[in-house]
């Protein structure tokens, strides 16, 4: 008890792969046991700034103790700002790896949709890496920079939408599964709220096991302060009430489970 | 100055209950403990202090519940929690069975909450109540009582009817006279008093020109007003004999010595479990280390002596 | 969000007196603006708020009279000034020479030293006057007004009877309702309101066991208290209908604006002159930009918006 | 008019010359007209940490547009331990050169003590290298570590005094001023406050004239807060009270001016 302790995480490599969205990888023993859909607590170095960020896992190098987290910088002074200032040899403190993952088992034998939109887009990769079914890889995008591309090809069928057409579908992921007539068996989703409850309702249309990684402001990350709540359909055994917590009972969620 | 090498002794005494260290955690940062066990050894700390509990489930705010400021944070969680049933079911066992006191952080509406859930207790294998009559996010989160003194006074005076444990009145620093509020507590009973909670704030996203936190305001709390609980719990000290326990933006154990120089017996850490989770532990060592240090024997020897 | 084309005006209309922009400085981070002017152009600022000004010379505080805190700063400087002869004789020529509006703060101990100031600056060619009665600093250096609605009223109306100009009254964080305390002022003939003033904090080097500041306390400001100073003014826009001078740890044009968005017309900086003595300029251009940006005319139609 | 800003110095180097003793030479145009006795308001680059730290100017490099702070680390997570952990090439903001300096006009065709103790040694050294008249330096340190001895023995007679006994006199300047039977007509001092006191004391018992360089905290740093006051025997024609502004009106002062 009292073993685990918040650790220090050195930067490997930083690279900005599309306008505002960083590519960090960093050395943590924490690599040893991530699982894709699990994310970590970031600490800047500014000591104005308290809070950790979440940051989901993009992609887990056990070999090399490294994990790699894909981020946008969300404005000036933000803590992703400093994030992305950091270079080879910086440190940062890190909390990881926190939440539950995808359920990979569920897909067995089955045809499953990835499905990514904006930076809920990175998690969807370590997921494709680690599934071993027929993968149906959906990432929408604002436009043609399709960040992330080149790895989902090699890790499954892969269908783009973006906002302005300028590659694949023109518009939404639920476009793209309709243009190109796509079915599954099963469904892990993360991205925007809007996205996440468009997909929960098509998954209800469609009666198909559907799994979503929902986002919410957190302060402990671990389960403590109750900050980042959903709703849940049902009372929940240990809030007692509707509510789950993100980052600890989540952030993946079965979409029957939870309001968004 | 001249006990330099003599072991110090880190126990105090607050209204009859002895901790092992002044060290213990914020309600409502620490849950019951259970989800900071990786990180915290429960036994090294002199108590726990639960999350508020109700008499029954309250569901809290609606999200965002939190939003980060300069040096702190602003909250407006509201008070969700599963209950006197299931708390007293699940929560009290857990804690016993480590070596810390339990203090548990009751909430309520109106006097009648308060009473029923501190009634409850009294037949449970608690060691304190602390009694938040200060909570800034649930409109009768008892704040109502927390900024009158006369209302203080009462609800103190009627818990204490019901209480078999020692009550710890925690004040609002959202008032004209810290001094006056404690005063009234302890007019009504009170065998203790914690502060600060936290000062209400609010953020405002300037983009889409809409309030940050879905309930517009929060308790801001972290290093950014420690200088104000400090101050609070110095005016406090000198306003009564009640034993203290002070809190607010207590982020090292440089920030804890001082708030007992300045007259809190015990501290509670909040935020900084949420920058570093096993923080509370480094404090307990970095009292014990300043008392070998300048030569103190005892906490008691270091409460209020600041000139 | 329909005019993005049209160059947006900047001029706020406060109590009858026009300021070419919403910026002033906070009273006493700026003396009387001689020792800024190798970094600021007066002329770019909607008004200088001077630093207080008594009847007679106070000498101050002993030093110490300044620490810093985490995001912040506490100071108990202790209302030192010249006296309101040598100011009228020096610092009222001064700055008539720029093309900006003076707005005196006016300190005092009684009724009677506002009055006198009030009355000798009545003949004076100064714009408005800020009555500071919420400086912690002094015994009597005005919180006992800051801090009692019907004393807050009734000082209010004193002083009306004497001023020729606009009167702001400079209300204090420490109370319990700020809604209460403006609605004090308003009724006792206030123009303007002008808030927060700073919020009592206190700190204590553990080292050597003594207060950091001679005055044992101080008043705390800067961005760590940010937020409590929004909510406050939010409260108070709500509780009158006098236009407000927002103020407390405005150190950007993002900071200003979350201001004017919670119900100020107006913005004091303060403790961001000492962070870069040159911020006053860049704020105003700042809200220059972000009224581009969304297409804001007039700063009017974004006072008190946030929903 | 508003033409002067705070202003980015870049460092040139560091060193620690001595136990928690750092020295940083940064580059800025302020070296153009900087002064022996002025300071530097040095601002750290960490958000939480609002205020300048009041730095007096050791070495001033014109040529190479080069300001020399020496500096003590006054403990952890101070802003002097920020700055001692700078390294080439780092920046950090200012405004220099700030307060009056020494006057050196003062001393000409006399004989002078320049007299410095502990972390107040620093700025008697350009004081030395600017002062063309017969220098006695006495510079008190608390050890054997007599950092910048060797840079004062190039520009003038040193005498040394510490407190341990380990380097020239036991004990403090005064007593080094004793032992060795100096005179002067005119004394320039920087140092603890006690100290300051002793000399102003031995200044006028000998009825030399005698300039001290004073320190409290300030926040302004340009005379505006009048946070570093010091008492004056007469009525200061500014304030129009009995106290004049460090920053501003000194840090260098007139012994007979100023109660201390």
């Amino acid at each position: 008890m009292g073993e685990r302790k918040r650790e220090t995480a050195v930067v490997v490599s930083q690279e900005e792969i599309a306008d505002g969205i960083f590519s960090m990888r960093i050395r943590t023993d924490a690599a040893e046991n991530a699982a894709p859909g699990q994310f970590i607590s970031m600490y800047t170095n500014d000591p104005s700034k308290l809070l950790p960020r979440p940051i989901s896992i993009c992609e887990i190098e056990k070999e090399n103790r490294v994990l790699r987290v894909v981020y946008r910088v969300t404005g000036e002074k933000t803590g992703t700002e400093l994030f992305s200032r950091m270079k080879e040899g910086d440190t940062l403190p890190i909390i990881a790896p926190l939440g539950n993952g995808f359920p990979l088992d569920r897909a067995e034998g089955k045809t499953a949709f990835l499905i990514g939109g904006g930076i809920g887009v990175p998690p969807i990769l370590e997921l494709a890496k680690q599934l071993h079914c027929k993968k149906q890889i959906v990432a929408g995008y604002r436009d043609s920079q399709t960040f992330l591309r080149r790895e989902f090809e090699q890790n499954g069928e892969l269908y783009i939408s973006t906002e302005d057409g300028s590659v694949g579908t023109k518009g939404n992921v639920l476009d793209a599964i309709r243009e190109n007539n796509l079915r599954a068996d099963i469904i892990y989703a993360c991205g925007p709220t809007p996205m996440l409850r468009a997909i929960k309702k098509y998954a209800g249309e469609e009666k198909v096991e559907c799994y979503l990684s929902l986002e919410e402001r957190m302060a402990c990350g671990i389960g403590a302060c109750l900050a980042c709540v959903c709703r849940t359909m049902e009372k929940d055994s240990h809030s007692n009430v509707n509510n789950k917590r993100i980052c600890k009972d989540g952030p993946v969620f079965l979409s029957t489970e939870v309001e968004i | 100055m001249n006990k330099m090498n003599q072991n110090p002794c880190l126990e105090v005494n607050i209204a009859g209950v002895t901790w092992k260290n002044p060290v213990t955690v914020a309600s409502g940062t620490f849950a019951s403990g259970a989800e900071y066990t990786d990180f915290v050894d429960l036994n090294r700390l002199g108590a726990v202090t639960t999350k508020g509990v109700a008499s029954i489930p309250w569901a809290g705010n609606p999200t965002p519940r939190v939003a980060e400021t300069h040096s702190g944070m602003m909250n407006a969680v509201g008070l969700q929690n599963p209950g006197i049933d299931l708390f007293c079911k699940r929560d009290i066992p857990f804690l016993r069975q480590f070596d810390t006191k339990i203090v548990v952080n009751v909430c309520g509406k109106s006097e009648e909450d308060y009473c029923e859930t501190v009634e409850r207790l009294a037949g449970e294998d608690v060691d304190m109540l602390e009694i938040n009559i200060s909570c800034p996010n649930v409109k009768e989160g008892g704040i109502a009582f927390g900024q009158n003194p006369k209302a203080a006074e009462e609800i103190t005076r009627a818990v204490k009817r019901y209480a078999k444990q020692p009550v710890i009145m925690k004040l609002s620093p959202n008032v004209t006279d810290i001094g006056e509020m404690a005063r009234a507590v302890e007019a009504g009973g009170a065998d203790a008093v914690s502060l600060i909670n936290t000062i209400t704030g609010m953020k405002i996203d300037i983009n889409r020109r809409k309030f940050l936190l879905a309930n517009r305001t929060g308790g801001l709390s972290g290093p950014a007003i420690h200088p104000v609980a400090v101050r609070m719990v110095y005016e406090a000290a000198r306003a009564v004999k009640l034993p203290i326990i002070g809190m607010g933006g207590i982020f090292s154990a440089e920030d804890a010595i001082e708030m007992i120089l300045a007259g809190a017996t015990a501290v509670s850490v909040g935020t900084a479990n949420f920058h570093n989770p096993s923080v509370t532990m480094e404090i307990v060592d970095g009292i014990e280390a300043y008392m070998r240090k300048y030569g103190f024997g005892t906490v008691g020897e270091m409460v209020g002596i600041v000139e």
